[in-house]
């Protein structure tokens, strides 16, 4: 029911945040916050680390397209990692897999960041 | 689907407030867990009842509570959100044919996905009545 | 505790039925786990909730229906639990000093074990009506 | 929110019950069932494992005691395998540690039968 935040840096400029709970109206905030302070720091290219989440909601998927958004007005870009899939199905489903990477480990998306 | 097949109902009320929606996912997914749904069936069930306690939370305003209604019957899970806020005006809540990736607009539209039936009855003033069915695979 | 310290009441109500308890346990650990509990403090709270269910359905004759009533604090939870059959005779629920190991009584022993304050008010017609403290402990 | 039952052979006269899920009103009948079966083939030496088991209630402990009086009645017992502290945590507040054999494992549980 809550949502833990750990943000890391990883190799160069890159920054990975991993996320370990359910998202939802509650806890989304938090997830925010996170996000939204990497980008104030003037960090563009992030990796949001999914594989610990059990649940998103449209306010947990509001929250990454919202990053997304602001990322790229500076040039980065936000990839995912996501193995569960109930959650693929609704990255599916509201056609977010079109705007975001998606992959299945941290390797992969770290590579493709860069 | 036809009441007098009912296995019994569940009514829950939690406060309108983003800290009590889990319960009322949690809770309706624990009811769906009694009929023969598969675990996809309940992850999405549990989705769209949150999404609806979302919007109450979100958009009635004026309503302190959320009233959601589990039916079973042996064939699915009919489930009522309602609120007593301010209703929701209709074209907010009809049929899209897809998602734009925005930050909002995705909760009704999830929900109209994930559900067999979704009909919204919206009063202006007494609020939004949520009626969405899920049928049990067979 | 006081009431006007709330953060919030959510009521849940199910058929008196033994395969609905599970929800009422479910639903009432989701309420406690947003309270500053522990682990073991929510496990107590879910089996009180649990044993005063199943008394509810394996004792009061007549009714067929259980409202369970979750009053938050920050201080703790009051779980209210009630039916609307025969109500338990005074000396069936008063408190035993120790369980003896038999194949019935065990329920009430448990409830009055596991919270912080238990308090029972049983009426021949209305019925039995539990409300239950849990302190968060400090 | 549900149990599973599984009964199996050990050595010699011994059945090992595996239990697994949450015991309660509703699936406390499953596990009667199993252990009445057992006791009605004769046999009166059980282990019963509830290591795999998240949720115990008064009704589950029930049908453990009334298991319990009946395989004394032939001279037999049963062991119990239980390692969940807040099981344990209702044994103990019962009284119920003083009648059951209560075991960390299955090797001990199954040895202090014979
Ligand atoms: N319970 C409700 N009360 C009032 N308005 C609602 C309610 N549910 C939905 N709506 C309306 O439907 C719109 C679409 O909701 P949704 O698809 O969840 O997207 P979002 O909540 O992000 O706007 C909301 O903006 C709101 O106007
Ligand atoms: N909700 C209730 N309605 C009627 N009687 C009750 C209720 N709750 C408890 N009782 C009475 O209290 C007694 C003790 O309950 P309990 O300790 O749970 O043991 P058991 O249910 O095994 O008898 C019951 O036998 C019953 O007579």
């Amino acid at each position: 029911m809550d949502i833990k935040v750990n943000v890391r840096e990883a190799q160069g400029q890159t920054y990975v945040v991993d996320l370990n709970g359910e998202i939802d109206v509650y806890t989304s905030p938090k997830v925010k916050d996170a996000i939204g302070d990497l980008i104030d720091k003037g960090h563009y290219n992030l990796v949001i680390n999914l594989e610990k989440v059990r649940y998103i909601d449209s306010t947990g998927l509001g929250v990454l397209i919202g990053g997304l958004k602001r990322v790229r007005e500076h040039g980065g870009t936000v990839n995912l990692v996501c193995t569960n899939p109930q959650i693929k199905k609704i990255f599916d489903i509201t056609g977010l897999v079109k705007i975001f990477g998606i992959y299945d480990d941290e390797d992969a998306a770290m590579k493709a960041l860069v | 689907m036809q009441p007098n097949r009912s296995l019994g109902v569940v009514e829950l009320r939690i406060p309108s407030k983003a800290e009590w929606v889990a319960v009322a996912r949690l809770a309706v997914a624990a009811v769906a867990n009694r009929l023969n749904f598969s675990i996809e069936d309940i992850e999405d069930v549990k989705l769209a009842v949150a999404e609806a306690c979302t919007n109450c939370i979100q958009h009635a305003n004026g309503s302190d509570q959320i009233e959601i209604t589990c039916e079973t019957e042996p064939e699915g899970l009919t489930v009522r959100v309602r609120d007593h806020g301010h209703g929701a005006r209709p074209e907010a809540v009809t049929n899209r044919k897809s998602a734009e990736p925005r930050v909002g607009g995705l909760g009704v539209f999830l929900i109209r996905s994930l559900m067999d039936s979704v009909e919204y009855d919206v009063h202006p003033e007494r609020g939004t009545n949520l009626v969405m069915t899920k049928k049990v695979s067979t």
